[in-house]
């Protein structure tokens, strides 16, 4: 079919072409709305059959230009990036139909400059989870984030600007002064930024230094939202719902962590780290990040708050299960990008339903709505279990798997704190539906229908459904990460 | 036959075209004329330079003798590989700046003044071009007061849109003719230890001349007016106004390739003319450049911190950068010496795009740009200020931006020297620069424009060179082969002993 | 020890006068005073150059075709005449600019002027031209 | 030995000057001074067997330069006004590089002496081929005009230049024109829908403004 060359190239720049042509389209807004899901398809299959080919010990490749020595503008596919790239293509798909359907529904203004903004950001994940080398994926870290702000600020309020500003100045700020400096550490100790599976630093730089690295990427890593760099994704939430879900499943959030793993596995090496501690001090904080957010997140009443706190503490189990490097942790962590990244997206669709057909945004304003809006709330439902990690739902997967390494590696404490997380998890996710179907009305609401945002939300909580039963091709991509 | 007389004249040809088409373009009445004058001049100056750069490229060292006078008794121009390098950086930005000055002359310089405008621009360039290639100190002193006059007169042109740029060009005035004279004072006593003025010819004899305490005053004098001329803390004081308050046309080209010029004298100074004696250079280099460029880089920063003129914030900008060029320079290894270069060539591409695109604002808003005047011109000018943009990510240093490769090879070199105290304040500083780009960016790109605020209109004129040079920050950040490789050679040539 | 002195006599009267003129221009504060110290400095160096081609004994370097004549060093001098020429070009130029500044800020003190900077760039119209033109 | 006492009251002659120069306030004063400067350099020239620097110096540094200096103060404020707060930091850089200097000429050859490196290299060549060669007895001239006449040239630009900055900056002509073609670039403009941009300053209308408000 394809050759594996023409897979990337088509991967890589599809998203960049709905993204040239969306102004161009936009004279019959159906062409335009069309662009985004075809464009996700094609997108997609190019990314089944990159994956398919890391899948049988292939490393597909894509060299672009030689910028020094030891420095190249390269793509190549780590069994990691397959998985980013299945993810962000993949939930690009619905995304993309849930937003036309969003933004229809919500007559927002300048549909095309959005969808023009969301497939560049689409084109700079794909970037980030095929990236060659650490500085490609600095490079399209830094168009993701410059892609995302028009899209965060997209009501152009006051509200909206500041938040945008918020955002730019977190991310944009630690990746140039902590994650920069960090990269070209990396590369005058080493001189070479290439990602080699089982990592190269051992040997390479200090132990001693290791750890002062270790933060430099941690921290130069805003998109992972590690606490406290984590106060630009809730301020992001005043942007349009699909854009959160963009942030928080597709790519922005995706790609913070998955540059983190990508670190970890490839860069540093997990028996590295094991061997000499470095990431002790990473374990606790994001075991502290999991249950603060938690915690905060109970106290939001806001429907997308509370899901953006949720978030911040889904990230750092990811963050956790690298910090923890055991081999069965990092494979944890990597299915939680999937599992996360189906049912947060799923919760999204269904907060941003919940809005475009009733305008509510409030937990307390939800109460007895289940019945007016029964396939959303059953969506949500399912994607909230999926998150707590009940099965037969994809999310137990990777919790298992976590809480098995966290063990393991003797950290018994971290099983605590898992848990706890998890009743946590429980109450402030599934409060809303439980008040949604057990609760008398508070508030009589118009409820429109608009299939497009029901549609998205269906299908991703049964994509959580089925990443249980179907979970085997991206644990075999996940084991491969840790085979060197 | 010709043409062969034209390669073997080259170096001249180089000199003196611009500074023999100051005069035509001094009586032209018509300023598109002059203008055409002023391209053709630069562009031909650029295709020289690229020629002798091609020449050299195998190590080759060009020695020209003015008059056929052989030296020392003559005056020398040496070309080699490291001034082709800085000759063509200063040229091909000279005539980018050329081409994009048109309009914003047009702008803000009255009709009747352009063919003398475009005069006093080719000499200037036409006086820095000698600078770079001339082989004798004191012949070096009359370019520098060519290149100085004029840019003084260049400067003070600002005064059609601020007065203030009268007071900036007389200190530029005075401040240069101080470096000047200490220059000449320096040259004095070398000259008079080894009695002779050719560069090549004195490092042969300094080493043993009997020179005690008038060699290394001759030396300091001799550095401390080329300081002066490029803008090295502390005594980079005129640079702030003088860029700040100058025509827009004329602070894209003095920003782009002034400075370059006297920094790239400095490293003739102390690699090819002292080369003999390196003890005294050492001392000055690790114990005073050294210092002096890391407390520029830190005091042009800061200060650009706190700049709310647009304008002045990248003056002060450059006498940062400007530190990161010395510093490289001073760490006089081959990796350090490469690093200043590379960082000559691409700050030139940074600085000028930015002029440039600060005179597009300008022209485009009628008044000063200064973070109140260009709140939310992201949206209302996007051409420009994307270009902008581009340029100012290459500042910071980004990925796949010159700024980046420069930031790069700076880093290496130092930490190849073990200092790592310069190494922690440089990257410190590298932070900090972050903020005021921020700041600005964050007002061009983040706040609303301001209510009633009329229609700004993007003029081509301007923004095409700005993109060529905007595209070149990208172009040089991602094949980065060519300067890398050709500033390697300068370092070579440089430290190879000259002579 | 005298005779050093006596040797280095010009040299040292001559930095005396190069220092004269170099603390004018820092120190003082009308313009006009400072291009004049600018002179002074310049014109010390002058002398230094020529003193630096003085060769005892000798005579102005006009050939007179007796082989046994000692001449001054001709170099020092030629550097000079350029350099006096550049000198007035560049008092010329300065003097130009002081009347043009008295012109827009009504001094040639320098405290008045930065003082007339701070007040009046705020208050004044960024251009001057159009409005007072209308 | 005559030409040493000469060289000294001189020189002793210029300290004074200087001094006096420093000290007054009244700037016709001080040009004049500044004249007697010059010829008393030029005086020193001669002196110092440099006859042509001598003369250029006489009709440049103390004729030329005067002119302009007495030409520019028609225009300006007769007086310095007092001011004294910089003398510190000036005093400390002027004593600096002066001691430094003052170490340094101690370390040259002394005045005169025929073995020191300038006479030894480059100039004798100068000496020996000018008469023969170009057959022109003023060696200086030969040298200015052929080894070194690019400096020469340079010159000439220097002295262009100025003259460019000075008529772009003066001309009282061009000024004046100025301010008709900014009015009626003004009165072309009312009609034109195009304002936003910066014109030419008129320095007239800048500097009334400039004086009602002192």
């Amino acid at each position: 079919m394809m050759s594996l060359h023409t897979a990337m190239l088509v991967g890589l720049l599809a998203p960049l072409v709905v993204a040239i042509l969306t102004p161009f389209l936009a004279v019959r807004h159906v062409w335009r709305d069309a662009a985004g899901p075809i464009g996700g398809v094609i997108t997609f299959i190019a990314a089944v059959h990159v994956a398919l080919a890391v899948l049988d010990g292939e490393t597909p490749r894509l060299f672009v230009a030689q910028i020094a020595e030891g420095l190249a503008l390269e793509f190549a596919v780590t069994p990691l990036g397959a998985i980013f790239g299945l993810v962000a293509s993949g939930l690009w798909i619905l995304a993309a139909l849930y937003s036309v359907g969003y933004m229809r529904g919500n007559h927002e203004k300048h549909q095309t400059r959005f969808a023009a903004f969301y497939a560049v950001a689409v084109h700079a994940a794909m970037a980030v989870a095929w990236s060659g080398n650490l500085l490609v994926l600095f490079v399209f870290y830094e168009i993701l984030t410059f892609s995302t702000y028009p899209l965060v600020t997209h009501k152009e309020s006051a509200l909206a600007r500041n938040a945008g500003r918020l955002y730019m100045s977190i991310l944009v700020g630690t990746s140039v002064v902590l994650l920069l400096p960090a990269v070209v550490w990396v590369w005058l100790s080493t001189g070479t930024l290439d990602f080699r599976p089982g990592g190269y630093l051992a040997g390479q730089i200090d132990p001693a230094m290791a750890p002062i690295l270790l933060a430099l990427f941690a921290f130069g890593v805003g998109k992972a939202a590690l606490m406290p760099i984590h106060r630009w994704l809730p301020a992001a939430m005043v942007a349009p719902t699909p854009v959160s879900a963009l942030l928080h499943a597709v790519a922005v959030v995706k790609a913070g962590v998955f540059t983190i793993l990508t670190v970890v596995v490839y860069v540093f090496g997990i028996d590295f780290l094991a061997e000499t501690g470095a990431a002790d001090w990473l374990v606790w904080l994001s075991a502290f990040t999991i249950l603060a957010s938690s915690m905060v997140a109970i106290t939001k009443d806001d429907i997308k708050a509370r899901l953006a706190y949720s978030t911040i503490s889904q990230l750092s189990y990811i963050v956790l299960g690298a910090a923890i490097a055991s081999s069965i942790a990092v494979q944890g962590a990597t299915l939680h990008i999937v599992m996360h990244a189906a049912g947060k997206i799923t919760l999204f669709f269904c907060a941003g339903a919940i809005y475009v057909q009733a305008h509510l945004t409030k937990i307390s304003e939800l109460d007895g709505q289940g019945r007016e809006m029964p396939w959303v709330f059953a969506a949500f439902f399912i994607g909230a279990l999926s998150i707590i990690g009940i099965p037969p739902l994809g999310g137990s997967w990777s919790k298992f798997m976590l809480m098995v390494g966290a063990v393991d590696s003797g950290y018994l404490v971290i099983l605590g704190v898992l848990g706890l997380s998890s009743l946590l998890n429980v109450y402030y996710l599934l409060e809303p539906v439980s008040r949604g179907f057990f609760r008398p009305k508070v508030k009589t609401v118009e409820v429109t229908s608009h299939p497009l945002v029901v549609i998205p939300p269906v299908l991703t909580a049964i994509l959580s459904l089925l990443l249980f039963f179907y979970v085997d091709f991206f644990a075999a991509l996940a084991k491969l990460m840790v085979i060197s | 036959m010709m043409g062969a007389a034209i390669l073997t004249n080259l170096p001249a040809l180089l000199v003196v075209v611009p500074l023999l088409l100051a005069p035509f373009s001094a009586v032209l009445p018509i300023a598109g004329l002059a203008w055409v004058l002023a391209l053709v001049g630069t562009g031909i100056s650029f295709l020289a330079a690229l020629m002798l750069q091609s020449v050299t490229e195998n190590g080759v060292r060009i020695s020209y003798h003015l008059g056929n006078w052989e030296p020392p008794w003559g005056i020398e121009f040496v070309v080699d590989s490291a001034s082709s390098l800085t000759l063509v950086v200063m040229s091909g930005l000279g005539f980018l700046a050329t081409l994009a000055a048109r309009r914003l002359v047009a702008i803000e310089i009255a009709d009747k003044d352009s063919g003398k405008f475009y005069a006093a621009w080719l000499l200037v360039v036409g006086g820095l071009f000698g600078l770079v290639m001339t082989a004798d100190a004191f012949n070096l002193f009359v370019f520098l007061e060519i290149s100085a006059l004029a840019s003084v007169i260049l400067i003070g042109m600002g005064a059609g849109t601020d007065r203030r740029a009268l007071v900036a060009g007389y200190h530029y005035l005075v401040i240069g003719a101080v470096g000047a004279t200490f220059y000449v004072i320096g040259v004095g006593f070398i000259y008079a230890i080894t009695g002779t003025l050719n560069m090549g010819d004195m490092a042969s004899r300094l080493p043993d001349a009997a020179g005690g305490a008038a060699l290394y005053v001759g030396f300091g004098f001799m550095v401390a007016g080329m300081l002066v001329k490029a803008a090295i803390f502390p005594v980079h004081i005129w640079l702030p106004a003088a860029y700040g308050y100058a025509p827009s046309a004329v602070s894209t080209m003095l920003a782009a390739i002034a400075t370059k010029a006297a920094l790239y004298v400095l490293a003739r100074i102390f690699f090819t003319i002292f080369a003999g004696t390196p003890e005294i250079v050492d001392i000055a280099l690790s114990n005073i450049i050294v210092p002096l460029a890391v407390g520029g880089i830190f005091v042009g920063t800061i200060m650009a911190i706190y700049e709310a003129d647009i304008k002045k914030m990248f003056a002060h900008s450059s006498v940062a950068q400007i530190g990161y060029i010395a510093l490289g320079l001073a760490l006089a290894t081959p990796a350090g010496i490469s690093a200043g270069f590379i960082h000559i060539g691409n700050h030139a591409l940074i600085k000028g795009g930015i002029f440039m695109a600060i005179g597009g604002f300008v022209a485009a808003l009628g008044a000063r740009a200064s973070l109140e005047t260009i709140t939310g011109i992201g949206r209302r000018m996007p051409i420009t200020a994307t270009a902008f943009l581009i340029c100012g990510l290459s500042l910071a240093g980004l990925p796949l931006t010159a700024g980046f490769i420069s930031k790069l090879y700076l880093v290496r070199a130092i930490l190849e020297t073990d200092s790592y105290v310069i190494l922690a304040l440089v990257l410190i500083s590298s932070a900090l620069s972050v903020v005021y780009l921020w700041k600005v960016m964050e007002v061009m790109w983040m706040q609303p424009a301001p209510a009633r605020s009329p229609k700004l209109v993007e003029n081509p004129a301007i923004y095409l060179p700005l993109w060529m040079v905007a595209l070149g920050n990208i172009w040089f950040g991602i094949d980065a082969g060519w300067i890398v490789g050709a500033a390697r050679l300068a370092a070579t040539a440089l430290l190879g002993g000259g002579a | 020890m005298i005779e050093q002195l006596a040797g280095s006599w010009n040299y040292i009267i001559v930095i005396i006068l190069m220092m004269t003129g170099l603390f004018m221009v820092i120190a003082r504060a009308n313009l006009v005073k400072k291009m004049i110290g600018l002179s002074i400095f310049q014109t010390s160096v002058f002398i230094f150059y020529i003193s630096l081609g003085k060769m005892a004994g000798g005579t102005a370097p006009i050939l007179d075709g007796n082989p046994d004549t000692l001449y001054s060093n001709p170099l020092p001098h030629v550097l000079i005449l350029t350099a006096i020429v550049v000198g007035v070009a560049t008092t010329a130029l300065g003097l130009a600019l002081i009347l043009r500044i008295n012109e827009a800020f009504g001094s040639v003190e320098e405290d008045e002027i930065i003082a007339a900077k701070a007040s009046q760039s705020l208050a004044r119209p960024k251009r001057p031209t159009s409005e007072a033109a209308e | 030995m005559v030409s040493l006492v000469i060289d000294i009251f001189l020189l002793a002659l210029l300290v004074l000057i200087a001094v006096m120069v420093v000290r007054t306030g009244r700037l016709y004063a001080v040009i004049v001074m500044s004249g007697a400067y010059s010829l008393t350099s030029a005086a020193i020239f001669v002196n110092l067997d440099a006859v042509d620097v001598a003369f250029t110096e006489a009709a440049v540094g103390a004729g030329i330069s005067t002119v302009l200096f007495l030409a520019a103060m028609a225009y300006i404020p007769a007086d310095e006004k007092p001011s004294q707060n910089r003398n510190f930091l000036a005093g400390v850089i002027c004593i600096g590089a002066g001691a430094l200097l003052l170490l340094a000429v101690m370390d040259l050859p002394s005045l005169g002496d025929a073995m020191a490196p300038v006479h030894q290299h480059v100039a004798p060549r100068y000496l020996a081929e000018s008469g023969s060669a170009l057959h022109i007895p003023n060696v200086v001239t030969t040298v200015l005009a052929s080894y070194r006449g690019f400096d020469t040239l340079g010159e000439t630009i220097v002295v262009f230049t100025a003259g460019l900055g000075v008529l772009m900056l003066l001309a009282g002509a061009t000024r004046t024109n100025r301010v008709k073609a900014d009015n009626r670039k003004t009165a072309a403009k009312t009609a034109k829908p195009k304002t936003n941009k910066p014109k030419t300053a008129k320095p007239k209308s800048a500097t009334k403004t400039a004086r009602t408000k002192a």
